[in-house]
C-alpha cells in the first residue's frame, strides 16, 4: 500500500482495536496502540508494534483525552488515527484537532461528522436528499412540557433521542404519558454523560418495525458504493445482540431502493470513508431514514463475509487518498452471515453486567467462523468500559446453515469466569421465529420468553461440584491425618479420579 | 456412601458416591458410570458420564462456591455436605426472614443518586435509586409498596454485586 | 439432513476428529469419538457427544484397531464411520468391515480405496482412462537388483514408492546407484511399518516440476466433479508444509483439462465421495497422474475457502445417498487461500520432532482466517501420532493479501511449550520465489537457505529471561532472610515489575 | 548493577539492571525502558521496551532452563549470572572435549536398529543405527570417519533427546 502514512494510532480498546491492528498490518502499516491504567495487560496492547499509556481507567481521563491522543501520535510518529467505534469515533472536534496536528484521520472530514452526529440535521438533510424520514421533531425539545406537547401531537409510543447520540445511549421508549419525566431525565443525564451534551429529541415509535442499516463507504473522488443491508432487530434496550447479512425482509429490487437511498443520504453529507444508514422498515416495506452512524459499526464482519470485502482494510485505503476501485456493480453478495455479541452479562440476571476474571477460555474456531475477541486468560472484566468481550462471526452457504453453525461455535465457547450473553443467543438460535426470520425491532423485549425449566447440564455440573469439593475433603483430612500417623489414602476411590484430580 | 446437596441453576441436585464402587456415582438417585479427568493442570475437566462427554471449566469464587462453565453456559454452584444439609433443616428453612424486603445492588455499580429516605412511603415500581453501571444508568424501583426502613448507599457511593442498599417494611 | 444414519463414530483423532465433529454437529448428527489412552484428555473427546476408550496408545493397539472402532460403532448406536485422513481411511478392508457390520462407511467403496491403494493398477487404470502417468514400472519390483535395473532403463534420480503406500511414508528419492540399496530398505521397512506391506515400485523422479492435485467428489448417481486444484509443491521429504488453492501455474484452460483427468480417473475408479487427484505439473505445462488419494485430505480447508463449499458435509451428505447436487458449472473459485501446517518439530534443528507440553495457547483469528486445531494448554505432545499440531488457512481476494494475512496470522500464535513449524513459515512467507509462486517440489530441499543471522527478537527474550531469574533469585534471598531477621524487600525494582513479576 | 549472560538463539545476550533506576535495563550495553507485566497469573508477559510491544510466552524447562515464545518463534534460553560466567572463563571454554566424537539422539525415538560395533571403523557418512519417531525411520550415519568406541543403545530401546547413541574415537 502506497500511502501517505506508515503508522496508524489506534484511539480504542478491546476487540476493535484488535481488529484495526490486524487490518493494519496486512497492509505494512505500523500500529500504535494506546491504553487507560486497566487496560495495560490487553490483547490490543500485546499485539500492537508500539504501546503508551494514556491515563487512569474512566474513559474520560483516557480514550476520550483528544489532546493526550494527538501527542501520542506525535511523540510515537503515528501519521494516522483509526478511532474505532465508540469513544471519539463521532467526535468532530476530535476529528479537526487531528487534522490540524497535520495527521490523517481514518473516517469522514469534520463538517460530515458534525452533520449527521446532529441527529435533527441530520434530518433535514436526508429528508432534502428525499430519503423519507421517521415522523418526529424539527428540532430538539426544550423540555419535559415540550417533549410532552410533541409526543401528544404525533401520538405515544415515542422515543426520546440524544441530539449527539447514537449506540443506544441517551435513548428511551416512553409509552404512556405520566412515564415521560422520568425518562426524560434519565435520557438527558445519559446523553450528557455519553456525548456531553443533553439535548433530545423526539420521534415517533415505529412499531412492528424492523431495523435495517446499509453500509456504505466513499473516498475523496465522489465515488459512493453501498455494500448491502444488514438485519440489526434483535435489540434489547436499543442495543443490538445479534446482526445478519443480508436480511430475509429484503429482496434485490427492495435492496437496490434502499441502497440508492442510503447512498443518496451519504452523498448529501458529502461523505468519505466508511459509515453507516439506519432505516427502519415497516412490514409494508415502506423504510424510514433514521439515522447515519459516521464509523465503523461494531457489526461491520457480516458484511465484510458477505462481500468479501476487508472494510478496515478499504478505510484505511480511502484515508490515503486511493480511490474506491470499486463500482456498485461490482459488489456481489454471497451466502448469509451471522454475528452474536458476546458480553459480560448475565442473561438469566436480567443481563446485568458480570464483573469478574475470564478463566480459561477455548475461542470456537473451525469452517466458516471468525471470532473479533479481546479475551484472554486472566482478563479483568471491568465496570470502566462496554461489556463487549467478542463477536462469533459466522458465514454459511445460507441461512438455516449459518444458524447451526453458530449453534455449534457458540456451543464450544468455553469461558471461566464470567457470565456471558451465550445461553441467550443459544436460546435466541432455536426459537421458531428467528429460524424463519421473522423478527422486529420489539421481538426481543415483548415476545422472547427468558429460558424455563432446569438446563441441560446441572446434572454433570452437580457431579463435577461434589467430586471436587470430596477430593478438597480428602486432602484436608489426609493433611490432618498426615501429622498424627502418616500420609492417609483416599480410600474409595478409583485411582483415574485420585490421580486426575490431585492437581486441583 | 458420601452424599452432597449441590445448589445449581435454582435447584438441588443429589450426587452421592459409593467408596466400594469406584468411578460409579448416583445423580439424584440414578446411577451413572463417570471418568473424570482434569486437562494438563488447567481448571478445566473431562467428563464422561456414561459415555456422554462434557468439558467444564471452573473457577472458585472464594466465599461463593464455585462458577462452573459447560457448552456456553456458567453456572454458580454451591455445595453441601449432608450433615451440614440436615443441620439446616432441622434449623428450619433457610434464609427466609419476615416482612421487610432488602432490596441489593444486582450488579456492582456506582450509585448516581438516591431518590428516597428512611421513613419514605413508596409505591410499587417507585423509582428508588440510580445505578450507573458500563455506561448505562440503571432505575433500581420498589418490588412492592412499603415504608423505607433504611437507605445503605449515599450518591457516588461504588457498590458490589449484593451489596444491600434499601430495605422496605 | 435426512439420513440414514443420525449418529457417526469418528475413527481418528487430532484436528480431523474436531473437523468432522463439527460438520457433524452442523447437519445434526450425534457424534462418538474414540479416544487411546493417550488422548483421554483431548480436544476431539471433550467436543464429541460420546466418547470411548479403544485401547493403548500405539495406533496399532488402538486407532488401527477395525474390529474394535466397529465394536464401539455397535455398543454407541452409531450408524456411520468416518475415517478421516491417515489410519484406516484408505483400508479397503476396513471399509469392507464397516459396511458388512451394516454400517455407512463415509467414503468410497472398498473396491474403489483398493484399486486406488495398489499405486501399480491405479497406474494402469489412468493410462485406460486416457489420463498420462509418469515413467515406471507397471509392477513391483521384487527386489534391488530389480529395481537396479529399472533404474538403470529410466535414469536417475528415481523415486521408490509403497504400492500401498500415500502421504510420503514410504517412499525415497534416489539419485545415484549407490544409494539404492540403503534406501530400497528403507522404503521397504517403512512401507511394512506404515501398510502392513512392504512392496515397492519404481518411479521416474520428475525434476522441476510441481505437485498439483485435484479434489473430486462423486455420489452414487455417478455425478463426479472437481473443486479446482492445490498447489502442494512446499514438500519436505514428500511431506507437504504449505498448500494452497487455486495454483498461479495454472489458467482455466489448463485448470479445464486437468480437471477433466482428474474427474476421468476418478470416473474410472467408480468413484464414490471425496477423493484427490494428484498430478505433476512440469514447465511445459504437460501433465502426469501421480496417484489417487481415495479419503479426505490434510489439505482440504483451501478447496473449501475458495469453492465456499464444506467438504466433510459433503461427504456425510453422499454417503447418505443424497445426490451431489452440483454441476461442474456450479462450482466458481473466489479468491485465493493458503494453508500452513503447523507440526511441533523444529525448524532451526533439521525439523525433528519436539515434545513437550503446550502451555499457554493463543491461536490466531480474525477476518480471513481459520484455525483447524487439536491445541489445548496442557496437551502433552507424544511420539506416538503425527506431529501436526494444527493447520492455520487464511482466505483473501487476492494471493498477496493472502500471504500479508497468513504473516500477520502465524506472528499472532503463541504456543508456549514445543517447538513449532512457525519460524519456518514465516520465512518461507518472505522469500521472493514464494511470492512470485515460483516454486517446485524440490524447491524446500535445494533452494530453501535456512536461517542465518540472530533472530530479531532475541533481546527481549534474554531481558524477560534476565528478569525472571532475578526475581527467583530474589525472592530465595527474601525467603532466607526471612527466616533471619524478617521478611526482606527486594530493594531497587520499580513497583511495577516487582508486582507483577511476583506470581512467577 | 546486576548482570546476567543469557544465552537464547546461538549466540550470548548481556542484561544488565542498575538497583537505582528501576524500569531501566541495558541489553548489550543499550540502556532501554523497560515495563514487564505478568498477563493474569499466567506464564504469559507483556514487556514495554522503549514503547515497542513483545508478547512472551514462558515455560520452566527443568534443568534446561526457560523455553520462551515470541512472534510464532520459541527460545530455549539459559541464564548464567555475571560470578557464574567468570567462573566458567576462568575454568577454559566450556563444554568441549578432545577427540572422540559423542553421537547424541537428535530427537526421541525408537531404536530400530543399530548398523555398528565397537571396534568398527566407519565412514563419514555411514549409517550407524535407524531411529523411529513419528512414524518415520530416520537414518543416523557416522559425522565423520572414525572407530566406534562404544554403542549404548540396543535395537527396541526408547531414548530420550540428548541420550547418548555411539562415540565415534
Amino acid at each position: 500500500m502506497k500511502t501517505p502514512f506508515k503508522k496508524v494510532l489506534i484511539a480504542n480498546r478491546g476487540e476493535i482495536a484488535v481488529r484495526i491492528i490486524r487490518a493494519c498490518r496486512q497492509l505494512g502499516l505500523g500500529t500504535v496502540a494506546v491504553y487507560s491504567e486497566a487496560d495495560r495487560q490487553a490483547l490490543h496492547v500485546r499485539l500492537a508494534d508500539e504501546a503508551f499509556c494514556v491515563g487512569p481507567p474512566p474513559a474520560r481521563q483516557s480514550y476520550l483525552r483528544g489532546e493526550a491522543l494527538v501527542e501520542i501520535a506525535r511523540r510515537s510518529a503515528a501519521e494516522a488515527v483509526h478511532p474505532g467505534y465508540g469513544f471519539l469515533a463521532e467526535n468532530a472536534a476530535f476529528a479537526q484537532m487531528v487534522r490540524e496536528a497535520g495527521l490523517v484521520f481514518v473516517g469522514p472530514a469534520p463538517d460530515s461528522i458534525a452533520l449527521m452526529g446532529d441527529k435533527v440535521r441530520a434530518r433535514r438533510a436526508a429528508r432534502a436528499a428525499g430519503v423519507p424520514v421517521v415522523p418526529g421533531t424539527d428540532g430538539e425539545v426544550s423540555d419535559v412540557a415540550e417533549a410532552a406537547a410533541v409526543a401528544g401531537a404525533i401520538g405515544y409510543p415515542i422515543l426520546l433521542k440524544a441530539a449527539a447520540g447514537g449506540g443506544g445511549k441517551g435513548m428511551r421508549v416512553v409509552r404512556a404519558p405520566e412515564d415521560l419525566a422520568s425518562a426524560f431525565q434519565l435520557a438527558s443525564s445519559e446523553a450528557h454523560g455519553a456525548f456531553g451534551h443533553g439535548g433530545l429529541y423526539v420521534e415517533r415509535r415505529l412499531e412492528g418495525v424492523r431495523h435495517i442499516e446499509f453500509q456504505v463507504i466513499g473516498d475523496r473522488y465522489g465515488n459512493v458504493v453501498h455494500l448491502g443491508e444488514r438485519e440489526c432487530s434483535i435489540q434489547r434496550r436499543l442495543q443490538k445482540l445479534v446482526e445478519e447479512a443480508p436480511s430475509t425482509a429484503l429482496d434485490d429490487a427492495l435492496r437496490e431502493r434502499m441502497g440508492q437511498a442510503a447512498v443518496a443520504a451519504a452523498r448529501a453529507a458529502q461523505y468519505e470513508n466508511a459509515g453507516t444508514v439506519e432505516f427502519l422498515l415497516d412490514a409494508d416495506r415502506t423504510f424510514y431514514f433514521l439515522e447515519m452512524n459516521t464509523r465503523l459499526q461494531v457489526e461491520h464482519p457480516v458484511t465484510e463475509l458477505v462481500t468479501g470485502l476487508d472494510l478496515v482494510a478499504m478505510q484505511l485505503r480511502v484515508a490515503a487518498g486511493e480511490p474506491l476501485g470499486l463500482r456498485q456493480d461490482d459488489v456481489r453478495l454471497r451466502g448469509w452471515a451471522i454475528e452474536c455479541r458476546i458480553s459480560a452479562e448475565d442473561p438469566a440476571n436480567s443481563f446485568l453486567p458480570s464483573i469478574g476474571t475470564v478463566g480459561p477460555l477455548r475461542e470456537p474456531s473451525g469452517p466458516g467462523v471468525r471470532v473479533d475477541s479481546a479475551l484472554y486468560h486472566g482478563l479483568a472484566v471491568s465496570l470502566y468500559y462496554d461489556p463487549l468481550l467478542a463477536k462469533v462471526i459466522v458465514w454459511a452457504a445460507d441461512r438455516p446453515t449459518a444458524i447451526r453453525r453458530m449453534r455449534q461455535a457458540l456451543g464450544e465457547f468455553r469461558i471461566g469466569g464470567v457470565h456471558t450473553t451465550i445461553p441467550f443467543h443459544l436460546r435466541l438460535l432455536d426459537l421458531p421465529e428467528f429460524r424463519m426470520g421473522a423478527v422486529d425491532t420489539a421481538f426481543l423485549e415483548e415476545r422472547f420468553a427468558p429460558a424455563d425449566g432446569e438446563p441441560r447440564d446441572a446434572g454433570v455440573v452437580a457431579l463435577l461440584a461434589a467430586l471436587l469439593t470430596d477430593e478438597r475433603r480428602q486432602r484436608r483430612q489426609a493433611a490432618l491425618a498426615a501429622t498424627v500417623d502418616g500420609p492417609a489414602s483416599s480410600g474409595w476411590r478409583a485411582r483415574g479420579w485420585r490421580e486426575t484430580l490431585r492437581r486441583w | 456412601m458420601v452424599k452432597y446437596a449441590v445448589h445449581v441453576a435454582g435447584r438441588e441436585v443429589e450426587v452421592a458416591f459409593d467408596p466400594r464402587r469406584p468411578g460409579c456415582a448416583w445423580i439424584d438417585g440414578v446411577a451413572v458410570a463417570a471418568d473424570c479427568q482434569q486437562v494438563g493442570s488447567q481448571p478445566v475437566f473431562s467428563l464422561l458420564v456414561d459415555g456422554r462427554a462434557y468439558e467444564l471449566v471452573v473457577q472458585d469464587v472464594p466465599g461463593e462456591g464455585l462458577r462452573i462453565g459447560v457448552g456456553g453456559a456458567l453456572y454458580d454452584v454451591a455445595v453441601e455436605d449432608e450433615r451440614a444439609r440436615e443441620l439446616a433443616r432441622l434449623a428450619g428453612r433457610r434464609g427466609e426472614a419476615g416482612g421487610e424486603t432488602p432490596v441489593k445492588a444486582p450488579m456492582p455499580g456506582l450509585v448516581v443518586s438516591v431518590a428516597v429516605s428512611p421513613g419514605d412511603e413508596v409505591a410499587a415500581h417507585q423509582r428508588l435509586l440510580i445505578l450507573e453501571a458500563m455506561k448505562m444508568e440503571n432505575e433500581l424501583r420498589a418490588p412492592r409498596a412499603g415504608r423505607v426502613r433504611a437507605v445503605h448507599v449515599g450518591p457516588g457511593e461504588k457498590v458490589e454485586q449484593g451489596r444491600l442498599l434499601v430495605v422496605l417494611d
